[in-house]
């Protein structure tokens, strides 16, 4: 019985099948939504309203041809996508998703589950420097050491973010925290500043602009991605599409406080929060230029990092006047 | 500056160095020099008449020589300069010391008409085509190019 | 001028609410102005043969053929044309239609036809008869 | 860190929009030297000119750019009718200005997109090219195509204008000049858009001058160097006023800044002759045969002077005709430019230019240099494909 509900965890909910159906979902919230913000009409044929473009898609990268570059370290080349996206699918079993409640304590609802979660959010970073050094291209190998920057540059505003509603909480399990906030609403707002610069961390961790700094088409051709084709590139594709639906719900955990109400109102709960957090990245995403590497690490230094100190200075402040 | 006052000025700088000089049309003006004198002519052209840019250099085959055209301008006139090399093995002096904006033109200038430019630091082919035969140039009247006939069935 | 951030952001949340610009163009078509240059035309019984059109073409895509002689009742020649028209390497430029001295009215003219896509090249080789 | 590598960017690169090759020497992300190499988009014009009649050659030479056909077209008719002796009457005189500038509105609202695209910003990109659609239209009414309008011949324009058509063309005009000023507003206040061209792309007065730039890239560096007003031509100088935009930033964002306003000014110049549009006749008739002589033709193009060199020999055909499009003219500068760049900025300086490099190669003929067949058949391009990429150690 528990095998049963371990697979059903893992390959039904929140696992594999939800995560490829709702990530292929947000991909078409999200092309929608960034063609309509440019008086376009996004994708329409495919499905309803184009709501299977994605799948589409990702079935058509599957059938193509998948080349691997002669001079590219083989083995590495080849390990890399299916590592990175293991990697984001196990992070989306540690979202909250279902009627957990914060009593017990399980695999996927732990003391410390932020950590790690965050931790598997950032692996994809490094599965890309990996596919950029492995594919022993010009353009592959600048996009490499652009990702590796950029990583510099954002995971430390990132983790100073989700700190502060953790110590807010009081805790270092993400569950506990949605409960927190959702029996204290109005210690929210607190954390704003610290929910703008996680917002803009997770952007650069998508490498979406203006921050797809290592992709940068017009510059890299591909960045990391240059010499991947075919299967490989699908997965690539589908490990962003995962990782935003994971970042978003993260995220959304954090700072708008989880996914009450048992199995159906927590699920509803889930898509609405998630899609809003998707609304913001891609108006983010419509209006604005793709900076340069220097202008990045100087923007994340000057401005994100300190105001995410800022931010747990003031939550530890406030946390000092709590009854 | 008038057509006049650019006649006097060229005449009195390049005294008996001008071979002839032209003005077909209103605005319009040819100055033909030998091509030992061309690196004067230019001098004299920017630095006493103004003519700070330099169009474009055209190369051209008139039949029995080469010739390159140097299109110089300034507000109000565009004056060309006409310089000849003999056919067997044309050269004419680079100009780049004076306009160093005419790397380029002189570079397409022995790709498609085979003057060779003295003293131009790098004639490496701009426009030809990798693996373009030595010696062919194909601007010269000389060199035909033959299209085949589509046939449509 | 001061830096905005997003300064975009009104004008981008106002098109959300806006029909988008696109045209679903093979299901729904612009009309095309009166004018357009299309594919050209000949009406065989106005041509004169003077094979303007044939010397004039930049792209080399008229012939003009003779295709038969007669004699009218009261003595005149009446001569009758046919034209290929290799419309693939047609550039569309109206140089024939424009050069025509067929009078009263153009025996070659450009209609609005636009869609030239074709599969086959034979396809876009044009008979007037 | 004194490792340099070789970067290629072309001859098939998303940041070309057609085919050329860099050669980038970089150190890290900085570019230390830089190198050209042209002629992938060779078509052989300039010796097909020589063998066509001048009627056939009007047509030929719009076709050397997409974008820049009616300047083209104009400095050849106006070449030719210099030569033989012709002049068009002014209606005719005033559509011409009209083509060049409608043109100029559409090219420039292109580039404004290309060059947001360059940085990444699809959304401005997207709304530019909805915008220049206005333009295109209208060219679309007046001509009967939206590229190769064909309007300019010898002895005047090819088609005359009615009542109703200057009405739409106002109307257009009017709804372009209401927008242009939000692109010139938002490019000097979008923080990412600022960030990526103030400053970047610096090409001081002196070198401008000095490596013979043209176009809004040298009066972006506050040099007044424009042909209408050098060399007037269509109607300016005399009978239809105008100004001309110069700006003293000398980097990409000043280029924008001019090219805004210069779409500003083409508007007033449009609106001047719509509202003053002589009566009679649009075009004079033509002789076919072209007296012996040469002339040198200039036209502001919309990325820079264009100047054609005519040589007729009193035949139908001409006996040379020499083509330097702007982009040529301002290739030398871009090199300055990209030395010591950032290799973000590579697009980004090139766009800058406004680079058309099916204007820049056109002058020889692709004959058959690897010997035999002319025509390659799929076959044989595959074939030819996979052993390029098996001695290149790709297995395909």
């Amino acid at each position: 019985m528990d095998l049963l509900k371990v697979a059903l965890y893992l390959l039904v909910y929140p696992g594999l099948l939800f995560l490829f159906v709702y990530s292929t979902f947000v991909e078409w919230v999200d092309r929608k939504l960034y063609a309509r913000f440019q008086h376009r009409r996004g994708p329409l044929y495919t499905g309803r309203a184009g709501l299977l473009q994605p799948i589409a898609d990702f079935v058509k990268l599957m059938a193509k041809e998948d080349i691997v570059p002669s001079s590219a370290d083989k083995p590495l080349f080849n390990a890399v996508p299916v590592l990175a996206l293991a990697a984001v699918l196990t992070s989306g079993l540690l979202l909250p998703v279902w009627h957990f409640t914060t009593g017990i304590v399980s695999a996927t609802s732990f003391p410390g589950d932020i950590i790690v979660m965050a931790y598997l959010l950032s692996l994809p970073t490094f599965a890309y420097f990996l596919a950029g050094w492995a594919s022993a291209s010009m353009y592959a190998s600048i996009g490499a050491v652009r990702v590796l920057t950029l990583l510099f540059s954002y995971e430390v505003p990132m983790f100073l973010a989700i700190l502060s509603p953790a110590v807010m909480a009081g805790s270092w399990r993400m569950a506990e925290i949605a409960r927190f906030y959702q029996l204290h609403p109005g210690y929210l707002p607190v954390n704003i500043i610290a929910f703008a610069v996680a917002i803009l961390a997770l952007q650069a961790k998508l490498e979406r602009l203006p921050f797809d700094i290592p992709e940068a088409e017009t510059e890299l051709v591909g960045g990391t991605f240059t010499e991947y084709s075919g299967r490989k590139l699908a997965l690539f594709r589908l490990l962003t599409d995962v990782q935003m639906v994971t970042g978003a719900g993260f995220l959304a955990t954090l700072f708008l406080a989880g996914f009450p109400g048992g199995l159906v109102p927590g699920f509803l709960w889930f898509i609405a929060k998630t899609l809003f957090i998707v609304l913001i990245l891609s108006a983010i995403r419509a209006v604005t230029a793709r900076i340069r590497i220097d202008q990045m690490v100087n923007f994340s230094w000057s401005y994100l990092a300190p105001a995410a100190l800022l931010q747990l200075v003031a939550v530890i402040i406030v946390k000092g006047y709590l009854p | 500056m008038t057509v006049d006052n650019i006649k006097t000025t060229l005449e009195q700088s390049l005294p008996g160095k001008i071979i002839e000089l032209t003005h077909p049309s209103a605005r319009v003006m040819f100055l033909h020099v030998a091509k030992a004198d061309l690196v004067a002519a230019c001098t004299v052209l920017r630095d006493q008449l103004g003519f700070y840019h330099l169009s474009t250099i055209t190369g051209r085959d008139t039949g029995d020589k080469l010739e390159a055209l140097y299109h110089f301008a300034r507000s109000g006139m565009t004056l060309t300069v006409r310089a000849q090399t003999e056919r067997s093995r044309p050269s004419l002096p680079t100009i780049i010391g004076v306009y160093p904006g005419a790397t380029f033109y002189e570079r397409e200038v022995h790709d498609m008409v085979g003057i060779v430019i003295d003293g131009h630091p790098d004639l490496r082919p701009l426009v030809l085509p990798e693996g373009w035969p030595d010696g062919i140039h194909p601007l010269r009247k000389d060199w035909q190019y033959n299209r085949e006939e589509g046939v449509i069935k | 001028m001061s830096l905005r951030l997003g300064a975009m952001l009104p004008e981008v949340f106002r098109h959300l609410f806006k029909r988008p610009a696109t045209v679903l163009y093979p299901f729904e078509k612009n009309t095309v102005p009166a004018r357009l240059r299309g594919r050209p035309v000949m009406d065989p019984d106005k041509c004169i043969g003077c094979r303007m059109c044939e010397r004039d073409c930049p792209a080399e895509a008229i012939e003009v053929t003779q295709e038969s002689e007669t004699r009218t009742d009261d003595g005149k020649v009446k001569r009758r044309f046919s034209m290929v028209v290799y419309v693939d390497r047609c550039a569309h430029c109206g140089q024939c239609e424009e050069i025509c001295p067929a009078k009263p009215d153009k025996a070659i003219k450009l209609n609005e036809f636009f869609e030239e896509a074709a599969f086959d090249r034979g396809a876009l080789k044009i008979v007037y008869k | 860190m004194s490792e340099t590598f070789v970067l290629p960017v072309g001859p098939q690169h998303p940041a070309l929009k057609e085919p050329t090759s860099f050669r980038f020497k970089v150190d890290g992300e900085y570019i230390v030297d830089a190198d050209l190499r042209l002629g992938y988009n060779h078509r052989g014009m300039e010796k097909g000119c020589e063998a066509r009649t001048y009627v056939q050659d009007i047509y030929l030479l719009e076709r050397v750019c997409g974008i820049c056909s009616n300047a083209h077209m104009t400095c050849f008719a106006q070449g030719v009718e210099r030569l033989m002796g012709i002049e068009p009457p002014p209606r005719g005189v005033f559509i011409r200005c009209l083509m060049g500038e409608l043109e100029r509105i559409h090219s420039h609202l292109l580039w404004l997109g290309v060059a947001g695209h360059e940085i990444g910003f699809d959304t401005f990109f997207m709304y530019t090219w909805r915008d220049r659609e206005v333009v295109m239209d209208l060219l679309e009414m007046v001509s009967g195509n939206r590229v190769n309008y064909g309007m300019q011949t010898f002895g005047g324009v090819r088609r005359d204008l009615d009542g109703m058509q200057i009405k739409t063309l106002l109307e257009g005009i009017a709804a372009l000049k209401a927008r242009t000023p939000y692109y010139l507003n938002l490019g000097a206040t979008e923080p990412t858009m600022v960030a990526r061209i103030a400053g970047v792309g610096k090409l001081p007065r002196e070198k401008a001058i000095e490596l013979t730039a043209a176009g809004p890239t040298t009066r972006a560096s506050g040099v007044d160097f424009d042909v209408r007003k050098d060399d007037p031509y269509a109607g300016f100088g005399d009978l239809i006023p105008f100004t001309i935009v110069t700006d003293n930033g000398c980097d990409v964002l000043a280029r924008v800044v001019v090219r805004a306003k210069e779409m500003m000014a083409s508007y007033d110049i449009m609106e001047f002759i719509l509202r003053n549009l002589p009566a009679g006749e649009v075009r004079t008739k033509a002789p076919r045969k072209v007296p012996e002589g040469e002339t040198v033709s200039r036209v502001e193009a919309q990325r820079g002077e264009l100047i054609h060199y005519i040589r007729a020999n009193g035949t139908d055909k001409p006996d040379r005709v020499k083509v330097r499009a702007p982009t040529l003219a301002n290739w030398p500068s871009t090199l300055y430019m990209l030395r010591g760049a950032y290799l973000a900025d590579i697009p980004i300086i090139m766009a800058a230019i406004d680079p058309c490099l099916s204007c820049t190669d056109r002058m020889a003929v692709i004959s058959d240099v690897r010997g035999g067949e002319k025509v390659w058949d799929w076959e044989t391009l595959r074939q030819y494909g996979i052993e390029f990429h098996r001695r290149r150690g790709i297995r395909p």
